[in-house]
């Protein structure tokens, strides 16, 4: 009779019900297991311990940007094909995703403090972090600040394309903003070129982990959000009749 | 020759079906007046057929701008007087000189008055005025003669009469007799959406999730 | 438990706040789904 | 087109409030400025291109949501969808009246303010510039703004918080081409990059804001 009987809505449900505990048991032992085990390796002379934040840094930040992608392919699909579980879940994926640049920010703060002698500074790729994370705040203004969830989904696809361009126009400007500035980035927080091979193999865990984790979060979001429409449907329905 | 011509049209108001499977034809000097409950969809049909809301199913076959729409709201600007709005409208339709719209809803001697110092009937004898200025054969009206009192809703009917006579058509919802013996009376609730019927395409997301 | 040189709190206070932020946003997952859930079971059973 | 321009410009002249609200509130913010941050020592002409940038900014932010609110609560927004003109070219006009009320004020004054703020002189001319080349792009992004949150009770600050962010490549290469006349420097590279972010932003935003006054419409 609608969607709901024979498509993705309940279609989602069932197949998200069954990889689910797989997802958060994959995650769970993927995220401690990667911390734990970049935790305890002893660090070299080189670096001191501080580096060990990498461990919660990068993943948090390589979640933050993948998961506004997802959101951007997400609203995409919902302007396009009026898929009605993809816009839930793009609305689902971003609170997780401000939590994960939040963390990214924090953690790459409080790693860059010892150095730079303060607790912010205005680091290129910290304050994309920043800027990405206003994004964020917006979209999920937007989501709670209009009633009806058919214009909520469209607007804030909208909100999410135009946004997208802009975080990614935002990424350069504060490269450029950056040079003009003082010369040069400092203690540049990318690990890539100094990371000791010791910590490569706890990191690609740990990125793991976090990748699990968002895919787990998203998914009990997403179908709470479907139950919450799902409710919000009957009870529209049945005073409408 | 039909200037609007429906074919299954179903139009929803919050993500529900409100009106489906409905058929009609409008031809030139046509008038049909909608009838319905209040909430039986008189408006979102109105506006559906405007373009201002996409239909759920069905067709709408029309010459492109041939419509011209009258909501509730006069879309006025009281800080403008009569004439520059009524000049406002005609620029931006490409219509005719404004002096018989005007002279249709005798609004001629408040050519100059700013709209914030209308009453709501000479308001909305304005909004109506603006129709002729349109230059549009089809007049979609959503509760045209509200806040008209009688003289004023006699001269409405008239202004409609001649329209009508130069081949236009009116789709009208309204309660009240317009004194139009001519017009159809297009009843809409046999057309009203029964939640149980199998859909294919649900409207939004309350009817893809109830 | 492993030596963590000079930068003990600064490592300490890193992990500490964002397993408190990854908590949060767990347990708030977790207790909407839960919400969700016990006020739909609740309305069909009583529909 | 034409028409609706002229109609919302006489309308801004007649209701009065529209542009002078705007630079007053400019004056305000870089007479506090000096207040907040000492008049003495360099430091004020070293902030200035910033402070002149963001207070441009931030006068454009103020009349945003008037730009569809008026339309749409009279009913002429729904009459303007369905009058011949595109709605994206509505859009258009409707930022390019804000901008000529808002946008072009605030670049004719800014020089004037630039001497509460001890602007160094040699970047007047660049302040002008940069100013008449970023603010369409505020104007535009703004609209696009007003259009999401038109209809919203409370919309106001929602279109704040959803159009700042919006706004930083533009303040970013701005303020730069300000500070690097200011030094001297050669400010050709920002100057590109804001009027690229600019003609983009025309060319691209009316029709994301066309959509959501759609959306908006239903």
């Amino acid at each position: 009779m609608s969607i709901w009987e024979y498509a993705n809505p309940v279609k989602f449900l069932r197949a998200s019900g069954v990889v689910l505990p797989w997802i958060v048991a994959g995650a769970a032992i993927c995220t401690v297991g990667g911390l734990v085990w970049g935790f305890l390796t002893p660090e070299d002379y080189r670096q001191g311990s501080t580096v060990k934040i990498v461990f919660l840094h990068v993943p948090a930040a390589l979640m933050a940007i993948n998961a506004w992608l997802m959101m951007l392919v997400a609203s995409l699909i919902w302007l396009i094909r009026r898929h009605h579980v993809s816009a839930l879940a793009a609305k689902a994926a971003a609170p997780v995703g401000a939590v994960m640049t939040l963390i990214a920010l924090i953690t790459g703060a409080i790693w860059g403090q010892p150095m730079w002698g303060t607790w912010w500074e205005w680091d290129p790729r910290l304050t994309s972090f920043l800027v990405l994370f206003l994004f964020y705040l917006g979209y999920m203004a937007l989501w709670e600040a209009i009633e009806d969830p058919d214009s909520a989904a469209d607007l804030t696809g909208l909100l999410c394309l135009v946004g997208s361009v802009f975080a990614l126009l935002s990424r350069y400007a504060v490269n450029f903003w950056n040079q003009g500035l003082h010369q040069g980035a400092s203690l540049s927080v990318a690990p890539g070129e100094r990371m000791s091979a010791v910590y490569r193999y706890p990191l690609y865990v740990s990125m793991l982990g976090f990748f699990l984790l968002f895919l787990a979060l998203v998914l009990i979001r997403t179908r709470t959000e479907i139950r919450r429409r799902r409710l919000a449907a009957l009870l529209a329905r049945e005073n409408r009749a | 020759m039909s200037l609007i011509s429906v074919r299954g049209l179903a139009v929803a108001r919050g993500g529900l079906r409100v009106i489906e499977g409905l058929d009609f034809e409008l031809g030139a000097g046509q008038a049909i007046v909608l009838r319905g409950p209040n909430g039986a969809g008189k408006t979102t049909l109105l506006r559906c057929l405007a373009g201002l809301q996409p239909a759920v199913t069905g067709r709408i076959e029309c010459q492109s701008d041939s419509i011209a729409y009258a909501g509730h709201a006069d879309g006025l600007k009281p800080a403008l007087t009569v004439t520059e709005n009524l000049e406002f409208w005609s620029a931006v339709f490409g219509g005719p000189d404004i002096a018989p719209a005007l002279a249709a809803m005798n609004l001629t001697d408040l050519a100059a008055r700013p709209a914030h110092a209308l009453s709501a009937g000479q308001k909305r004898r304005l909004g109506l005025a603006r129709l002729m200025v349109t230059g549009r054969p089809v007049w979609l009206l959503d509760e045209p003669t509200v806040s008209l009192d009688q003289g004023s809703v006699a001269l409405f009917a008239t202004m409609l009469r001649d329209h009508l006579a130069q081949g236009g058509a009116a789709l009208i919802a309204t309660h009240i007799d317009l004194g139009l013996p001519e017009a159809q009376v297009l009843d809409l609730a046999p057309y009203r959406a029964r939640p149980g019927l199998r859909q294919d395409r649900p409207a939004g997301f309350n009817e893809a999730f109830a | 438990m492993i030596e963590l040189g000079k930068y003990a709190n600064t490592v300490m206070s890193a992990y500490g706040i964002s397993l408190v932020l990854l908590a949060a946003i767990i347990l708030q997952t977790w207790r909407a789904n839960a919400r969700a859930r016990r006020d739909l079971e609740e309305h069909e059973s009583r529909g | 087109m034409k028409a609706l321009l002229l109609r919302d410009l006489r309308l801004a002249v007649r209701a009065g409030g529209g542009f002078g609200l705007s630079l007053v509130f400019f004056l305000i913010l870089c007479t506090l400025v000096p207040f907040g941050v000492g008049a003495e020592g360099g430091q004020l002409s070293r902030i200035a291109p910033g402070i002149l940038w963001v207070g441009a900014l931030l006068a454009c932010l103020l009349s945003l949501d008037r730009i569809f609110a008026l339309d749409h609560e009279d009913g002429s927004l729904d009459l303007l969808a369905t009058a011949p003109l595109p709605l994206e070219g509505a859009v258009a006009i409707k930022a390019l009246a804000h901008w000529l009320t808002t946008g072009l004020p605030l670049v004719v004054f800014a020089p004037l303010l630039g001497v509460l703020l001890h602007l160094p002189t040699a970047a007047y001319p660049l302040l002008v510039l940069s100013l008449a080349l970023g603010t369409p792009a505020l104007s535009m992004l703004g609209a696009f703004g007003a259009a999401i949150t038109v209809g919203l009770r409370r919309g106001g600050l929602l279109l704040s918080l959803l159009v700042l962010p919006l706004y930083v490549p533009t303040l970013i290469f701005g303020a730069e081409v300000v500070r690097r006349g200011a030094v001297g420097a050669d400010p050709t590279t920002p100057l590109v990059f804001l009027a690229g972010i600019t003609l983009a932003t025309l060319a691209l935003v009316p029709f994301a804001a066309a959509a959501a006054l759609r959306v908006n419409l239903r």
